[in-house]
């Protein structure tokens, strides 16, 4: 193990590992831009330059190898004139866009020049002028405030494999872009907004929606997929404005894909379920005067407190429970063995742990068909989910259907019940991702209408049947079903599903 | 602190007010202090000279108050050589209101030349406290405040300027 | 100070006595409405005949959360709140905050901004002071001083309409500098303005000094004693008219006051009298420090000249100068969560107002808004002495004593 | 004849008294604001004449608020007595020089100066009474300190009429010691003013003396402003009319003026002879232009006193309660003791008739 010293303070690290690495990981702040921890180091835009004791000339540290007893200094007058020097001659081509930059505010290039570039411009000549113009579908670059980091080609070569992105031109001229007829268009392409140190790839769905100084940001989880990427939610006046991944090296590293990070639209659709027909004490007189002829249909979106409650609510009225759940297209992979999963819903692992293997809704459809089952309860948090042509009939056939529901669809309009269902990002609570991992899911914004979370709303019925005393919050829920965990144990990377709670009655999904 | 009986000292006989009179006085000044009918006599003189000065109010309708420029009166959202509105939405005023009085939607601008227009820009006239701070953190020269300073509106719905009233002004 | 008798709540005294006069004290209210406290303010006497027994004070009708909104607001933004607390002199409030400011992120002026901040900070000290003398005048009923103070002062506001485009929210100061430069004949104006001023200041002291019915009004009336004072915490003319030499622009210098030539001024009785021959002599003070200042006014520029702290000027085309990076740090310096962030500390500040020692005591944590944003205003101070001072006079005696007190309920209840 | 002389003499008397009264309110906002720097009202009529009677008909149309728990009938009662007081108090001024056989005075009362004092001194009825019945602490003390100021200064004010009295009856044995105001004016008109000491040179300072104490008690007694201890804008709100609103007010206010004019009309009548005017009057010329110039001299001459009335307002700042009333007691009171003495005794030893 190579020790070295950084500013006069011993380490010991493994080698080989570079040295802005190391100095990252040991909070010796570094300013750099062409570095990422996600990507292969390129040491282009020097700015991460320090000093050692091997060399004369200052080093660039991401790409310096740690050796023993390297001796480093990060600060003093040298570097802050290098790094000076850099800052300002990466400025003499910007344009003067922050008026009109998405990216002000949290600009690397802001930053970098407000602490380490003290003094205003001394160019006087005219600035290089390069085009702007949409990379694929969903990016578009400003050429002319590109700082030719190569941080997106890097992506697009070394993380997703695709490689359509690569650096034209020469010297000042250069900027990143696709070859012709080549969209930048991957399932990962959005990434090269958060990664882009400078704001000269901007994603068009949030193209001047909002400035970034006035969002509050919340971190959540995605919901598109089984993987349950770690994201951030910028949010403005009450809305979700755009999703970021968030780093965590145990589900989705630095990145998300495209689908799940656009899957923010729907939330304010028109379609949503706004009123409510009926409400949670009609569904507890249907229910009691039912008992035993019920049958309650699942998604496997919901989180594991509602599906915890709606355990519950089927032991209490004896009802038979069945799962709907949504797998789209093909399973991706990119280069680096980023995974976008066929489950398209949330918590299928949470209802495996929580019921057993079985997933399905057979069961409750043939009782329906045979008769046993007149009463119909569909609780679904999957939006535009095509329901499969077994329920569909089923629902035609029972005698009563309580529909809870974000969007509404002909199930909606024909249940003799509509209770509009708070959507992931209106409501609190955890899901399991495919790897076992319960991951938090957080309140964002204020639901539309009427909706309620299925949590509150389930619990609300079990009053009325006398099967709980009280109705808690999500979090009193998760207690409830997991003694000693609540959600601060959980935290904001998840943690690994602790046990299900002895004392809940029986499975009553009768196989 | 003792606490002092007006009805016991208010009323000094002359010669102790004359004690206390200003040092520096002669002493015909300091006995007529004593008397109340010279300083009487002198300020009626005052207020007889001051009644054949010029008037210093201005008579509102007819003659207008003419603030000088540099005034912070209304604002003004300037316009460039082609008439379209200098503004490119860049917040730093909303940012920079103290009083978060202006709101502003952005969208991409119908111009070649041009990426960001405001969609919407509306100043909430009545919230607004007229510091000047917009125009100061303005990096496009667009927002002004003019030496407009009579402001009439019936209703609330008035004072709150859209993007074409500003131009306008 | 032996306070006689334990404070009680004002509603206890109003329950005790209401309806059973029977011969005995009555309760009558000074404010919160009421034409002598040129402010919202109470003080409920209990009176025997004329003669005031005991006296409770109640404020905060004008509570307008000055610190707490402050604390929602970045450094400069605050400046816009400080204008709202002295309603007569805002400017010195201006200056005070961003002083307080600049010594905790250690920033020193310019001379030429320190010189114009000095001139300012004088003509405002004119403003109140005269102000100050014709209201104190108007409430013994000398209607006609008051408008006649009134039009010195507009000429004041006329300059100071002129320097910073308002004429009562002046919101002219900025970490670091200034909002704007002075316009070119701001000499012409203050000097224009000093001999007017100089003439009137005579002509109300004419009227005054020797006018018997006045000095009956104001000889003895509402006494407070040296030591009472300062224990009592007055500063300003309270307290140099009971004879203590204190002044912070002598005694703790700031903006460089000890290179102005002026007298400390001081009177010896501690009376209303005292109190109006301090701010007559202290016109005449101020008038001497914006001569001076006027003379020496330097050249040069009004901002420092840290990018990082005062955005950068801008050009002729009213856009930012310096390129990029100024385009950089002019945004930096409003973006919420960027910009100026003095590191984490406190500091208090006291400059000389008008009315006393106006202190800003700043706590930062390191952010970019004030984690607490207190004042140290003169009134609030000044006015937790009256009750002391009023005791045995006549409900007359209050008007003359408030008046000669100046309470701005704007800066009393913040 | 004799009736239409008497309904005339009231038109006169009356039109003095309520045409005064508008322009005096008029003469102090616009006198105030001369002094002030400022226009004054402009808006209504030529050069804001009409002000007046937009500001009555704005008063009239106003809401008449009757606070709780206030006594109805003193409080709408109290305003209704004040404004009695003067327009009585004018029946016995002599405005003019005769007319033929006609005096020029409403009633030629012989014992007109009592009927004056007495009539002056309802007046505080209805301050105190408005004061009281407003159940208001601050007219309480406002009407409390009205009735104690005008007892004080009525005691000044009589004393200076004996005054009068005592000059008037130091000549002419034909004339001497009246009350009657109509005889106090024509012995003036005949030997001198009495503010120059009337018929004698010794009588001068006395004279002096008495005009100023005369003037400065009627202003106490007026409540004006020096002296406006009962109203008192400062300290007591407004003290007796603090609750009063609409007509009531503008009673109170209308009053105040109306008094005004009639303490100036008894001052001109008692010191600053009258009707008469040194080769401008005659007071044997009875004829018809005669009365006319002798009635516009008697009325400029009140116009002056009313300005310095007026001047003063805005001059001068406002005594301490107690130091109106020691002035009152203490100086005023000796004072015109004194004067007395002086008048009586040179009087009876220098000048016997």
């Amino acid at each position: 193990m190579p020790k070295i010293k950084v500013d006069g303070q011993e380490l010991e690290v493994a080698p080989g590992r570079k040295l802005l690495d190391v100095l990252e990981e040991h909070g010796t702040h570094v300013p750099h831009f062409c570095w990422h921890p996600g990507l292969k180091p390129h040491g282009n835009c020097r700015m991460c330059l320090v000093k050692v004791n091997n060399s004369r000339k200052l080093e660039v540290s991401c790409m310096y190898p740690c050796t023993d007893n390297l001796e480093v200094t990060t600060k003093g007058p040298e570097i802050e004139a290098a790094r000076k020097t850099v800052m300002e001659f990466l400025l003499i081509n910007h344009p003067l866009d922050c008026p009109i930059c998405d990216k002000a505010g949290e600009c690397m290039l802001q930053d970098h020049t407000y602490k380490y570039r003290h003094g205003l411009s001394r160019f006087h000549e005219d600035k290089v002028i390069k085009e702007t113009k949409d990379l694929g579908p969903t990016v578009r670059i400003w050429g002319n405030r590109c700082i030719s980091c190569t941080r997106c080609i890097r992506f697009t070569d070394d993380v997703v494999g695709t490689g359509e992105l690569s650096l034209v031109n020469r010297g000042d001229h250069g900027m990143a872009d696709v070859h012709p007829d080549v969209p930048l268009d991957n399932p990962m392409s959005l990434n090269v907004v958060d990664i882009c140190p400078v704001g000269a790839l901007i994603d068009k769905s949030f193209l001047f929606q909002a400035r970034v100084w006035f969002t509050e940001r919340i971190e959540t989880t995605c919901t598109s997929c089984s993987r349950g990427c770690n994201v951030t939610a910028t949010m403005h006046k009450g809305e979700v404005k755009r999703l970021q991944p968030r780093r965590n090296d145990d589900v989705n590293g630095f990145w998300m894909c495209d689908a799940g990070r656009l899957d923010i639209e729907w939330l304010k659709s028109p379609a949503r379920l706004r009123t409510a027909r009926g409400g949670a004490k009609d569904v507890a007189d249907q229910l009691r005067s039912a008992a035993g002829r019920v049958g309650i249909i699942l998604s496997t979106s919901a989180t594991l407190e509602e599906m915890f409650l709606a355990k519950q609510l089927a032991t209490a009225v004896n009802g038979r429970i069945g799962f709907v759940s949504l797998d789209q297209g093909t399973r991706w992979v990119s280069k680096s063995g980023f995974a976008i999963e066929t489950d398209k819903t949330a918590n299928r692992r949470g209802a495996a742990t929580l019921f057993g293997k079985n997933l399905g809704f057979e069961d409750v459809t043939a009782g329906i068909h045979s008769g046993d089952l007149t009463h119909l309860v569909v609780i679904n948090a999957i939006p535009n989910l095509a329901w499969p042509e077994d329920i569909r009939d089923a629902t035609k056939k029972v005698s009563w259907l309580a529909v809870a529901d974000v969007l509404e669809s002909d199930l909606s309009t024909r249940a003799a019940v509509v209770i509009p269902s708070a959507a992931w990002a209106e409501k609190d609570g955890t899901i399991v991702n495919r790897d076992g991992r319960v991951q938090r899911l957080r309140r964002l914004h204020d639901a539309p209408g009427a909706a309620v979370s299925d949590a509150s709303w389930l619990q609300e019925v079990l009053v009325h049947l006398g099967a709980r005393k009280t109705v808690v919050s999500a979090e009193g829920v998760f207690r409830e079903a997991f003694p000693g965990m609540d959600y601060g144990k959980v935290g904001n990377m998840g943690s690994a599903l602790p046990a299900i709670a002895t004392d809940v009655p029986a499975n009553t999904v009768q196989k | 602190m003792d606490a002092h009986n007006p009805h016991a000292d208010a009323h000094k006989d002359a010669h102790a007010l004359v004690a206390h009179a200003p040092p520096g006085l002669s002493w015909l000044a300091r006995a007529s202090i004593a008397a109340y009918l010279p300083s009487i006599a002198a300020g009626m003189a005052k207020t007889l000279e001051w009644m054949f000065r010029p008037a210093v109010t201005l008579r509102y309708p007819e003659q207008q108050y003419k603030p000088r420029k540099g005034y912070r009166g209304e604002h003004r959202l300037k316009k460039d050589e082609q008439g379209r509105p200098k503004c490119v939405a860049c917040f730093m005023c909303a940012t920079a209101c103290p009083a978060e009085c202006i709101t502003i939607v952005a969208e991409p601008a119908p111009w070649p030349d041009r990426d960001k227009v405001p969609a919407k820009f509306e100043i909430d006239m009545l919230k607004c406290i007229y510091c000047g701070m917009c125009e100061e953190a303005c990096p496009c020269d667009a927002i002004e405040l003019t030496e407009t300073f009579t402001q009439i509106a019936t209703t609330r719905k008035e004072k709150i300027y859209d993007k074409e009233r500003l131009l306008k002004n | 100070m032996a306070i006689d008798r334990p404070t009680r709540l004002p509603m206890e005294i109003e329950e005790q006595t209401e309806g059973d006069l029977g011969g005995k004290r009555m309760i009558v209210n000074f404010g919160p409405q009421h034409p002598a406290t040129h402010g919202t303010l109470r003080s409920i006497m209990e009176v025997d005949g004329e003669v005031i027994k005991h006296m409770d004070l109640e404020i905060g009708f004008l509570h307008s959360g000055f610190e707490k909104i402050s604390e929602a607001r970045t450094y400069n933004q605050t400046v816009v709140v400080s204008d709202r607390m002295n309603y007569l002199s805002p400017l010195c409030n201006n200056i005070g905050l961003s002083c307080a400011i600049e010594k905790m992120m250690g920033i020193e002026v310019t001379p030429r901004c320190a010189a114009i901040r000095v001139i300012l900070y004088e003509l405002s000290r004119i403003a109140d002071h005269i102000v100050c003398v014709g209201l104190q005048a108007m409430d013994l009923g000398a209607f006609s001083m008051m408008l006649w103070a009134f039009i010195e002062r507009e000429r004041l506001y006329d300059i100071f309409e002129n320097v910073t485009g308002a004429r009562l929210t002046t919101s002219y100061t900025r970490v670091g500098g200034l909002m704007r430069d002075v316009p070119h004949d701001f000499k012409d104006q203050v000097k224009a303005f000093l001999i007017t001023g100089r003439k009137t200041v005579r002509e109300m002291e004419n009227m005054l000094n020797t006018n018997r019915i006045f000095m009956d009004r104001c000889k003895g009336i509402n006494k407070i004693g040296k030591a009472d004072a300062i224990s009592y915490g007055l500063t300003g003319p309270l307290l140099r008219a009971a004879g203590v030499p204190y002044d912070l622009r002598k005694n703790r210098p700031y903006l460089g006051y000890e290179k102005y030539d002026f007298e400390l001024v001081t009177e010896q009785e501690g009376d209303v009298w005292a109190r109006y021959r301090v701010r007559v002599r202290e016109l005449y003070e101020s008038m001497k420090i914006v001569e001076q200042a006027i003379e020496m006014l330097p050249e040069g520029p009004i901002n420092i000249g840290d990018p990082e702290v005062v955005i950068p000027h801008k050009n002729e085309k009213n856009n930012p100068q310096g390129g990029m990076e100024g385009l950089i740090y002019h945004f930096k310096n409003y973006m919420y969560g960027h910009g100026v962030q003095p590191s984490p500390g406190e500091v208090y500040l006291g400059t000389e107002a008008p009315n006393g020692e106006l202190g800003y005591y700043l706590v930062s944590d390191g952010t970019q808004k004030p984690w607490r944003w207190r004042v140290r205003p003169p009134s609030f101070y000044n006015y937790q002495a009256f009750p002391e001072m009023c005791k045995g006079g006549t409900i007359s005696d209050v008007v003359s004593g408030l008046s000669s007190l100046n309470i701005i309920a704007g800066e009393l209840d913040r | 004849m004799t009736w239409l002389w008497f309904f005339a003499k009231i038109g006169v008397a009356l039109g003095i008294i309520f045409s005064l009264g508008p322009v005096c309110i008029m003469g102090d906002r616009k006198i105030s604001a001369w002094i002030q720097g400022r226009v004054g009202p402009n808006r209504v009529g030529p050069w804001g004449t009409f002000q007046p009677i937009a500001d009555i008909l704005k008063l009239m149309m106003k809401e008449v608020i009757v606070p709780d728990g206030v006594d109805k009938v003193l409080f709408l009662g109290g305003p209704l007595i004040v404004f009695i007081a003067p327009v009585f108090g004018y029946c016995v001024i002599p405005f003019g020089n005769q007319i033929g056989e006609e005096k020029l005075q409403v009633v030629n009362l012989d014992i007109g100066l009592l009927f004056i004092m007495s009539v002056l001194s309802v007046g505080v009825y209805g301050i105190t009474l408005g004061g009281w019945a407003s159940n208001n602490k601050f007219s309480l003390m406002g009407s409390l300190r009205a009735s104690a100021q005008l007892i004080s200064y009525e005691l000044t004010f009589g004393l200076t009429m004996l005054l009068v009295v005592m000059m008037s009856a130091s000549a002419d044995p034909l004339k001497s010691a009246s009350v009657d105001l109509s005889k106090i004016v024509l012995h003036q008109a005949e030997y001198g003013w009495n503010i120059f000491g009337g018929a004698t040179w010794w009588g001068l300072p006395s004279g002096l003396i008495g005009f100023v104490l005369l003037f400065t008690c009627a202003m106490a007694e007026n409540n004006r402003l020096p002296f406006d201890m009962a109203e008192c804008e400062a300290e007591l709100v407004g003290g007796y009319h603090t609750e009063y609103s609409g007509m009531g007010f503008a009673m109170y206010m209308f009053s105040e003026y109306c008094s005004m004019i009639l303490s100036a009309s008894l001052i001109v009548t008692l010191f600053l002879g009258g009707w008469s005017f040194p080769y401008l009057t005659d007071p044997a010329d009875h004829s018809f232009l005669a009365g006319v110039i002798s009635i516009g001299v008697f009325f400029t001459k009140i116009c002056i006193i009313l300005f310095l009335y007026i001047q003063l307002r805005w001059t001068l700042p406002r005594f301490r309660y107690d130091q109106v009333m020691s002035l009152g007691w203490k100086t005023f009171l000796p004072l015109a003791l004194v004067n007395i003495g002086y008048m009586a005794v040179i009087g009876v030893f220098l000048e016997k008739p």
